[in-house]
Protein backbone atom coordinates (compact mmCIF):
# COMPACT_ATOMS: atom_id res chain seq x y z
CA UNK A 1 0.00 0.00 0.00
CA UNK A 2 1.38 3.36 -0.70
CA UNK A 3 0.32 6.91 0.25
CA UNK A 4 1.59 10.88 -0.86
CA UNK A 5 -0.08 12.95 1.31
CA UNK A 6 0.33 16.43 3.29
CA UNK A 7 -1.07 15.27 6.49
CA UNK A 8 1.13 14.03 9.08
CA UNK A 9 1.02 9.91 9.95
CA UNK A 10 0.56 7.90 12.94
CA UNK A 11 2.86 5.22 13.32
CA UNK A 12 1.02 3.22 15.85
CA UNK A 13 -2.50 3.34 14.16
CA UNK A 14 -0.25 2.02 10.74
CA UNK A 15 0.65 -0.27 12.55
CA UNK A 16 -2.45 -1.61 13.85
CA UNK A 17 -4.43 -1.30 10.94
CA UNK A 18 -1.45 -3.72 8.87
CA UNK A 19 -0.55 -6.04 11.47
CA UNK A 20 -3.18 -5.80 14.10
CA UNK A 21 -5.02 -8.39 13.38
CA UNK A 22 -2.87 -10.58 11.84
CA UNK A 23 -1.46 -14.00 13.59
CA UNK A 24 0.96 -15.00 10.76
CA UNK A 25 3.63 -12.34 10.74
CA UNK A 26 6.67 -12.94 12.98
CA UNK A 27 8.87 -9.80 12.20
CA UNK A 28 7.86 -5.97 11.32
CA UNK A 29 10.44 -3.28 10.50
CA UNK A 30 9.67 0.31 10.20
CA UNK A 31 11.62 3.37 9.28
CA UNK A 32 10.83 6.37 9.74
CA UNK A 33 12.51 9.67 8.21
CA UNK A 34 12.48 12.80 10.32
CA UNK A 35 13.09 16.54 9.31
CA UNK A 36 16.34 16.58 11.17
CA UNK A 37 18.18 20.12 12.40
CA UNK A 38 21.88 19.62 11.86
CA UNK A 39 22.78 22.75 13.39
CA UNK A 40 20.00 23.53 16.53
CA UNK A 41 17.87 26.05 15.14
CA UNK A 42 19.42 26.61 12.32
CA UNK A 43 17.08 24.99 9.96
CA UNK A 44 13.38 26.92 9.99
CA UNK A 45 11.66 23.94 7.14
CA UNK A 46 12.32 22.07 4.58
CA UNK A 47 9.28 21.90 1.81
CA UNK A 48 9.29 19.00 -0.20
CA UNK A 49 8.23 19.50 -3.48
CA UNK A 50 6.92 16.37 -5.66
CA UNK A 51 5.59 15.52 -9.06
CA UNK A 52 1.67 14.33 -8.28
CA UNK A 53 1.21 11.03 -10.38
CA UNK A 54 4.26 9.81 -11.47
CA UNK A 55 5.83 10.10 -7.19
CA UNK A 56 1.90 7.26 -6.83
CA UNK A 57 3.19 5.37 -9.97
CA UNK A 58 7.11 5.44 -8.72
CA UNK A 59 5.95 4.27 -5.67
CA UNK A 60 3.78 1.53 -6.54
CA UNK A 61 6.05 0.26 -8.91
CA UNK A 62 8.84 -0.10 -6.25
CA UNK A 63 6.70 -1.29 -3.67
CA UNK A 64 5.84 -4.68 -6.28
CA UNK A 65 9.65 -5.19 -6.93
CA UNK A 66 10.15 -5.07 -2.95
CA UNK A 67 7.18 -8.01 -3.45
CA UNK A 68 8.73 -9.42 -5.89
CA UNK A 69 12.40 -9.91 -4.12
CA UNK A 70 11.89 -10.88 -1.04
CA UNK A 71 9.07 -12.46 0.67
CA UNK A 72 6.51 -10.14 2.54
CA UNK A 73 3.35 -9.93 3.82
CA UNK A 74 2.71 -6.70 4.01
CA UNK A 75 4.42 -3.35 3.28
CA UNK A 76 3.11 0.34 3.67
CA UNK A 77 4.87 3.73 2.19
CA UNK A 78 3.46 6.86 3.40
CA UNK A 79 6.13 9.72 2.09
CA UNK A 80 4.66 13.40 2.73
CA UNK A 81 4.96 16.18 0.83
CA UNK A 82 4.89 20.22 1.86
CA UNK A 83 6.03 21.91 4.31
CA UNK A 84 7.90 20.63 6.97
CA UNK A 85 9.50 21.83 10.82
CA UNK A 86 12.45 20.09 12.06
CA UNK A 87 11.48 17.24 14.10
CA UNK A 88 8.45 16.40 11.57
CA UNK A 89 7.84 13.30 10.09
CA UNK A 90 8.48 12.90 6.23
CA UNK A 91 8.64 9.18 5.22
CA UNK A 92 7.54 5.57 6.91
CA UNK A 93 8.46 2.48 5.12
CA UNK A 94 6.88 -0.70 7.45
CA UNK A 95 7.53 -4.49 5.90
CA UNK A 96 6.14 -7.30 7.80
CA UNK A 97 7.73 -10.73 7.01
CA UNK A 98 7.66 -14.11 8.83
CA UNK A 99 11.22 -13.38 8.69
CA UNK A 100 13.24 -10.60 10.09
CA UNK A 101 16.19 -10.63 7.42
CA UNK A 102 13.43 -10.41 4.65
CA UNK A 103 11.99 -7.51 6.61
CA UNK A 104 15.14 -5.54 7.00
CA UNK A 105 16.33 -5.91 4.10
CA UNK A 106 12.88 -5.11 2.17
CA UNK A 107 12.81 -2.24 4.38
CA UNK A 108 16.55 -0.53 3.39
CA UNK A 109 15.91 -1.44 -0.39
CA UNK A 110 13.05 0.50 -0.22
CA UNK A 111 14.37 3.33 1.42
CA UNK A 112 17.63 3.72 -0.67
CA UNK A 113 15.70 3.54 -3.24
CA UNK A 114 13.11 6.37 -2.10
CA UNK A 115 16.38 8.88 -1.69
CA UNK A 116 17.57 8.50 -5.09
CA UNK A 117 14.79 7.52 -7.52
CA UNK A 118 11.48 8.72 -6.22
CA UNK A 119 10.43 12.55 -7.34
CA UNK A 120 10.67 14.30 -4.65
CA UNK A 121 13.09 17.86 -4.19
CA UNK A 122 13.64 18.86 -0.90
CA UNK A 123 14.16 23.14 -0.20
CA UNK A 124 15.61 24.13 3.27
CA UNK A 125 15.08 27.27 4.91
CA UNK A 126 17.80 28.46 7.21
CA UNK A 127 19.37 31.20 8.83
CA UNK A 128 21.64 31.36 5.98
CA UNK A 129 18.36 31.12 3.50
CA UNK A 130 16.82 28.79 1.21
CA UNK A 131 18.14 26.30 -0.94
CA UNK A 132 17.92 23.29 -2.68
CA UNK A 133 18.61 19.69 -0.98
CA UNK A 134 21.23 18.25 -3.08
CA UNK A 135 21.85 14.56 -3.66
CA UNK A 136 24.43 12.80 -1.91
CA UNK A 137 26.96 10.26 -3.95
CA UNK A 138 26.45 8.25 -0.79
CA UNK A 139 22.38 7.79 -1.75
CA UNK A 140 23.49 6.44 -5.13
CA UNK A 141 25.95 3.81 -4.28
CA UNK A 142 23.39 2.47 -1.16
CA UNK A 143 20.93 2.14 -3.96
CA UNK A 144 23.14 0.77 -6.59
CA UNK A 145 24.12 -2.38 -4.18
CA UNK A 146 20.72 -3.33 -4.87
CA UNK A 147 21.32 -3.79 -8.21
CA UNK A 148 20.23 -7.27 -10.04
CA UNK A 149 23.10 -8.77 -12.45
CA UNK A 150 22.04 -7.84 -15.77
CA UNK A 151 19.73 -4.69 -15.14
CA UNK B 1 3.46 19.18 -26.03
CA UNK B 2 3.34 20.23 -21.70
CA UNK B 3 6.75 20.62 -20.18
CA UNK B 4 6.97 20.50 -16.47
CA UNK B 5 9.92 21.64 -14.36
CA UNK B 6 11.07 20.84 -10.73
CA UNK B 7 12.56 22.50 -7.87
CA UNK B 8 15.31 24.59 -8.70
CA UNK B 9 14.76 24.68 -12.30
CA UNK B 10 11.42 25.37 -11.92
CA UNK B 11 12.43 28.83 -10.34
CA UNK B 12 14.97 29.24 -12.55
CA UNK B 13 12.59 29.22 -15.53
CA UNK B 14 9.71 30.58 -13.70
CA UNK B 15 6.91 28.46 -14.40
CA UNK B 16 6.30 24.96 -13.14
CA UNK B 17 4.49 24.25 -16.72
CA UNK B 18 4.69 25.27 -19.96
CA UNK B 19 3.10 24.77 -23.70
CA UNK B 20 5.45 24.54 -26.37
CA UNK B 21 4.88 23.04 -30.15
CA UNK B 22 8.56 22.62 -30.59
CA UNK B 23 9.00 22.24 -34.69
CA UNK B 24 8.42 18.60 -36.22
CA UNK B 25 11.98 17.51 -36.88
CA UNK B 26 12.73 17.57 -32.93
CA UNK B 27 11.70 14.19 -32.15
CA UNK B 28 14.04 13.39 -29.32
CA UNK B 29 14.89 14.67 -25.92
CA UNK B 30 18.10 15.65 -26.57
CA UNK B 31 17.13 17.84 -29.27
CA UNK B 32 13.96 18.99 -27.38
CA UNK B 33 16.59 20.71 -24.56
CA UNK B 34 18.66 21.99 -27.10
CA UNK B 35 15.66 24.28 -28.75
CA UNK B 36 14.23 24.48 -24.82
CA UNK B 37 17.88 26.57 -23.94
CA UNK B 38 17.41 28.49 -26.96
CA UNK B 39 13.91 30.09 -25.48
CA UNK B 40 15.13 32.39 -23.28
CA UNK B 41 18.10 33.07 -21.06
CA UNK B 42 16.45 31.78 -18.04
CA UNK B 43 15.96 28.14 -19.86
CA UNK B 44 19.53 28.76 -21.19
CA UNK B 45 21.06 28.61 -17.76
CA UNK B 46 18.22 26.28 -16.49
CA UNK B 47 19.70 23.85 -18.84
CA UNK B 48 23.48 24.73 -18.50
CA UNK B 49 24.65 21.35 -17.33
CA UNK B 50 22.75 18.14 -19.00
CA UNK B 51 24.62 15.53 -16.65
CA UNK B 52 22.26 17.17 -13.87
CA UNK B 53 18.89 16.68 -15.53
CA UNK B 54 16.20 13.84 -15.26
CA UNK B 55 13.66 13.48 -17.80
CA UNK B 56 10.29 11.13 -17.86
CA UNK B 57 8.33 11.05 -20.35
CA UNK B 58 4.70 10.25 -19.73
CA UNK B 59 5.76 10.33 -15.88
CA UNK B 60 8.42 7.42 -16.54
CA UNK B 61 12.21 8.02 -16.43
CA UNK B 62 13.54 7.84 -20.03
CA UNK B 63 17.22 8.60 -21.08
CA UNK B 64 18.33 11.47 -23.01
CA UNK B 65 18.25 9.89 -26.45
CA UNK B 66 14.98 9.16 -26.22
CA UNK B 67 11.83 9.54 -28.85
CA UNK B 68 9.14 11.60 -28.02
CA UNK B 69 5.89 11.38 -29.61
CA UNK B 70 2.93 14.73 -30.27
CA UNK B 71 1.18 14.81 -26.83
CA UNK B 72 3.94 13.56 -24.59
CA UNK B 73 3.82 15.07 -21.23
CA UNK B 74 7.62 16.26 -20.56
CA UNK B 75 9.07 16.68 -16.93
CA UNK B 76 12.51 17.95 -16.63
CA UNK B 77 14.17 18.06 -12.83
CA UNK B 78 17.34 17.92 -11.08
CA UNK B 79 18.51 15.01 -9.07
CA UNK B 80 15.90 13.81 -6.74
CA UNK B 81 16.35 13.53 -3.19
CA UNK B 82 13.37 12.00 -0.96
CA UNK B 83 13.02 9.82 1.78
CA UNK C 1 17.21 1.93 27.47
CA UNK C 2 16.43 -1.52 28.06
CA UNK C 3 13.25 -2.92 29.24
CA UNK C 4 12.27 -6.30 30.39
CA UNK C 5 8.49 -6.94 31.71
CA UNK C 6 5.34 -9.23 31.14
CA UNK C 7 3.30 -6.38 30.12
CA UNK C 8 2.65 -5.22 26.56
CA UNK C 9 4.11 -2.36 25.08
CA UNK C 10 2.90 0.37 22.83
CA UNK C 11 5.04 1.21 19.69
CA UNK C 12 3.68 4.74 19.15
CA UNK C 13 4.09 5.73 22.63
CA UNK C 14 7.52 4.40 22.73
CA UNK C 15 8.54 6.44 19.30
CA UNK C 16 7.01 9.40 21.03
CA UNK C 17 8.95 9.33 24.12
CA UNK C 18 12.21 8.88 22.78
CA UNK C 19 12.14 10.72 19.58
CA UNK C 20 9.13 13.02 19.84
CA UNK C 21 10.42 16.35 21.05
CA UNK C 22 13.93 15.80 19.60
CA UNK C 23 14.61 17.82 16.24
CA UNK C 24 18.49 16.34 15.43
CA UNK C 25 16.98 12.90 14.53
CA UNK C 26 17.26 12.12 10.82
CA UNK C 27 16.70 8.31 10.74
CA UNK C 28 14.37 5.67 13.47
CA UNK C 29 14.37 2.07 12.44
CA UNK C 30 12.13 -0.07 14.56
CA UNK C 31 11.94 -3.84 15.03
CA UNK C 32 8.95 -5.61 16.20
CA UNK C 33 8.90 -9.17 16.85
CA UNK C 34 5.42 -10.88 17.01
CA UNK C 35 4.19 -14.47 18.11
CA UNK C 36 3.74 -15.93 14.69
CA UNK C 37 1.02 -18.78 14.35
CA UNK C 38 2.53 -20.75 11.25
CA UNK C 39 -0.01 -23.60 10.83
CA UNK C 40 -3.06 -21.44 11.08
CA UNK C 41 -4.48 -21.88 14.50
CA UNK C 42 -2.24 -24.74 15.92
CA UNK C 43 -0.10 -22.50 17.87
CA UNK C 44 -2.43 -21.85 21.20
CA UNK C 45 0.11 -20.23 23.30
CA UNK C 46 4.08 -19.31 23.77
CA UNK C 47 5.96 -18.90 26.68
CA UNK C 48 9.12 -16.73 27.57
CA UNK C 49 11.14 -18.05 30.31
CA UNK C 50 13.68 -15.72 31.32
CA UNK C 51 16.96 -15.41 33.82
CA UNK C 52 16.23 -12.38 35.59
CA UNK C 53 19.40 -10.27 36.54
CA UNK C 54 21.23 -11.92 33.81
CA UNK C 55 18.66 -10.50 31.12
CA UNK C 56 18.89 -6.95 32.28
CA UNK C 57 22.70 -6.96 32.71
CA UNK C 58 23.02 -8.91 29.07
CA UNK C 59 20.48 -6.24 27.24
CA UNK C 60 22.67 -3.48 28.79
CA UNK C 61 25.61 -4.84 27.71
CA UNK C 62 24.38 -5.35 24.42
CA UNK C 63 22.69 -1.98 24.29
CA UNK C 64 26.28 -0.19 25.07
CA UNK C 65 28.10 -2.31 22.22
CA UNK C 66 25.32 -0.75 19.83
CA UNK C 67 26.37 2.21 20.52
CA UNK C 68 29.90 1.87 20.73
CA UNK C 69 29.68 0.78 17.08
CA UNK C 70 27.51 2.94 15.65
CA UNK C 71 26.50 6.55 16.36
CA UNK C 72 23.06 6.43 17.29
CA UNK C 73 21.40 8.86 19.08
CA UNK C 74 19.06 6.93 20.96
CA UNK C 75 18.52 2.93 21.37
CA UNK C 76 15.19 1.13 22.93
CA UNK C 77 14.83 -2.52 23.69
CA UNK C 78 12.24 -4.11 24.99
CA UNK C 79 11.36 -7.60 25.64
CA UNK C 80 8.89 -9.64 26.89
CA UNK C 81 8.48 -12.55 29.26
CA UNK C 82 5.58 -14.90 29.91
CA UNK C 83 2.91 -16.25 28.56
CA UNK C 84 1.90 -14.46 24.66
CA UNK C 85 -0.90 -15.84 22.01
CA UNK C 86 -0.48 -15.75 18.54
CA UNK C 87 -0.28 -12.67 17.17
CA UNK C 88 1.48 -10.92 20.58
CA UNK C 89 4.54 -8.68 20.78
CA UNK C 90 7.06 -10.23 22.03
CA UNK C 91 10.13 -7.59 21.60
CA UNK C 92 11.13 -4.14 20.73
CA UNK C 93 14.17 -2.43 19.27
CA UNK C 94 14.55 1.18 18.19
CA UNK C 95 17.27 2.51 16.82
CA UNK C 96 17.53 6.31 16.01
CA UNK C 97 20.77 7.99 14.01
CA UNK C 98 21.06 11.09 12.31
CA UNK C 99 21.66 8.47 9.56
CA UNK C 100 19.50 5.42 8.27
CA UNK C 101 22.82 3.26 7.53
CA UNK C 102 23.44 3.64 10.98
CA UNK C 103 19.82 3.06 11.92
CA UNK C 104 19.56 -0.19 10.10
CA UNK C 105 22.81 -1.91 11.13
CA UNK C 106 22.52 -1.53 14.33
CA UNK C 107 18.93 -2.46 14.71
CA UNK C 108 19.56 -5.57 12.92
CA UNK C 109 22.63 -6.39 14.91
CA UNK C 110 20.90 -6.24 18.20
CA UNK C 111 18.15 -8.35 16.85
CA UNK C 112 20.53 -10.97 15.79
CA UNK C 113 22.05 -10.83 19.20
CA UNK C 114 19.07 -11.01 21.09
CA UNK C 115 18.25 -13.87 19.15
CA UNK C 116 21.38 -16.20 19.79
CA UNK C 117 22.49 -14.51 23.40
CA UNK C 118 19.75 -13.36 25.21
CA UNK C 119 19.30 -15.97 28.15
CA UNK C 120 15.36 -15.89 26.99
CA UNK C 121 13.60 -19.88 26.10
CA UNK C 122 10.47 -20.34 24.35
CA UNK C 123 8.00 -23.06 24.71
CA UNK C 124 5.20 -23.27 22.18
CA UNK C 125 1.85 -25.04 23.57
CA UNK C 126 0.25 -26.22 20.45
CA UNK C 127 -2.37 -28.98 19.07
CA UNK C 128 0.52 -31.32 19.21
CA UNK C 129 2.00 -30.36 22.25
CA UNK C 130 4.10 -28.41 24.66
CA UNK C 131 7.86 -28.13 23.12
CA UNK C 132 10.34 -25.87 23.76
CA UNK C 133 11.83 -23.77 20.36
CA UNK C 134 15.03 -24.99 19.58
CA UNK C 135 17.88 -23.06 18.77
CA UNK C 136 18.43 -22.70 14.69
CA UNK C 137 21.85 -23.03 12.99
CA UNK C 138 20.56 -19.43 10.98
CA UNK C 139 20.83 -17.59 14.14
CA UNK C 140 23.84 -18.30 14.80
CA UNK C 141 25.22 -17.72 11.87
CA UNK C 142 23.45 -14.27 11.37
CA UNK C 143 24.74 -13.28 15.12
CA UNK C 144 28.57 -14.32 13.93
CA UNK C 145 28.46 -12.40 10.78
CA UNK C 146 29.00 -9.12 13.20
CA UNK C 147 32.08 -10.59 15.01
CA UNK C 148 34.80 -8.04 14.85
CA UNK C 149 38.71 -9.08 13.85
CA UNK C 150 39.86 -11.01 16.79
CA UNK C 151 37.25 -11.17 18.89
CA UNK D 1 26.06 -23.25 45.58
CA UNK D 2 22.87 -22.26 44.38
CA UNK D 3 22.34 -23.85 40.84
CA UNK D 4 19.58 -22.73 38.13
CA UNK D 5 18.26 -24.68 35.64
CA UNK D 6 16.48 -23.34 32.91
CA UNK D 7 13.75 -24.39 30.10
CA UNK D 8 13.78 -28.47 29.39
CA UNK D 9 16.64 -28.37 31.78
CA UNK D 10 14.73 -27.00 34.58
CA UNK D 11 11.70 -29.52 33.63
CA UNK D 12 14.11 -32.40 32.96
CA UNK D 13 15.65 -31.90 36.62
CA UNK D 14 12.32 -31.04 38.06
CA UNK D 15 13.11 -27.29 39.94
CA UNK D 16 14.42 -24.50 38.69
CA UNK D 17 17.16 -23.74 42.18
CA UNK D 18 19.10 -25.90 43.36
CA UNK D 19 21.42 -25.31 46.83
CA UNK D 20 24.29 -28.03 46.66
CA UNK D 21 27.54 -28.20 47.95
CA UNK D 22 29.56 -30.05 46.20
CA UNK D 23 33.32 -30.92 47.86
CA UNK D 24 36.24 -28.89 47.92
CA UNK D 25 38.23 -30.61 44.82
CA UNK D 26 35.52 -29.07 42.43
CA UNK D 27 36.84 -26.38 41.36
CA UNK D 28 35.61 -25.97 37.95
CA UNK D 29 33.07 -26.27 35.63
CA UNK D 30 33.59 -29.21 34.03
CA UNK D 31 34.13 -30.99 37.18
CA UNK D 32 30.77 -29.29 38.78
CA UNK D 33 28.47 -31.16 35.48
CA UNK D 34 30.23 -34.52 36.33
CA UNK D 35 29.56 -34.21 39.78
CA UNK D 36 25.80 -32.64 39.45
CA UNK D 37 25.17 -35.87 36.73
CA UNK D 38 25.62 -38.23 39.69
CA UNK D 39 23.08 -36.51 41.87
CA UNK D 40 19.69 -38.47 40.30
CA UNK D 41 18.71 -40.12 37.28
CA UNK D 42 17.18 -36.76 35.75
CA UNK D 43 20.34 -34.82 36.64
CA UNK D 44 21.96 -37.16 34.24
CA UNK D 45 19.54 -37.09 31.53
CA UNK D 46 19.60 -33.78 31.62
CA UNK D 47 23.35 -33.37 31.49
CA UNK D 48 23.61 -35.74 29.08
CA UNK D 49 24.71 -34.31 25.86
CA UNK D 50 27.17 -31.37 27.35
CA UNK D 51 28.18 -29.72 23.71
CA UNK D 52 24.35 -27.78 23.96
CA UNK D 53 24.45 -26.36 27.58
CA UNK D 54 25.11 -22.95 28.38
CA UNK D 55 27.24 -21.97 31.41
CA UNK D 56 26.60 -18.37 33.11
CA UNK D 57 28.20 -17.94 36.49
CA UNK D 58 26.96 -15.18 38.81
CA UNK D 59 25.04 -14.07 35.31
CA UNK D 60 28.11 -13.84 32.87
CA UNK D 61 28.16 -16.85 30.09
CA UNK D 62 32.03 -18.75 31.38
CA UNK D 63 33.36 -21.57 29.07
CA UNK D 64 33.21 -25.37 30.37
CA UNK D 65 36.78 -25.07 31.81
CA UNK D 66 36.21 -21.89 33.90
CA UNK D 67 37.27 -21.46 37.40
CA UNK D 68 34.21 -21.82 40.33
CA UNK D 69 34.55 -20.00 43.95
CA UNK D 70 32.47 -20.52 47.08
CA UNK D 71 29.95 -19.10 47.02
CA UNK D 72 29.21 -18.42 42.98
CA UNK D 73 25.99 -18.42 41.22
CA UNK D 74 25.65 -21.08 38.52
CA UNK D 75 23.42 -21.02 35.93
CA UNK D 76 22.70 -24.28 33.67
CA UNK D 77 20.56 -23.79 30.20
CA UNK D 78 19.96 -24.97 26.82
CA UNK D 79 20.40 -22.67 23.94
CA UNK D 80 18.54 -19.50 24.18
CA UNK D 81 16.21 -18.48 21.72
CA UNK D 82 15.31 -14.89 22.28
CA UNK D 83 14.07 -12.20 20.20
Amino acid sequence: MIRVQAEDFDLGAEMDALTGSRKDIGAVVNFIGKVRDLDDGALSAMTLEHYPGMTEKMLADIEAQANTRWELQETLIIHRYGRLEPGEQIVLVITASAHRQSAFEACAFLMDWLKTKAPFWKLEESDKGRSWVEAKQADNDAADRWQEPGS
Amino acid sequence: MNIHYFAWMREQIGKSVETETPPAHIDNIDDLLDWLADLSPAHAEALTDRTVIGVAVNKEFVEPGAKLETGDEIALFPPMTGG
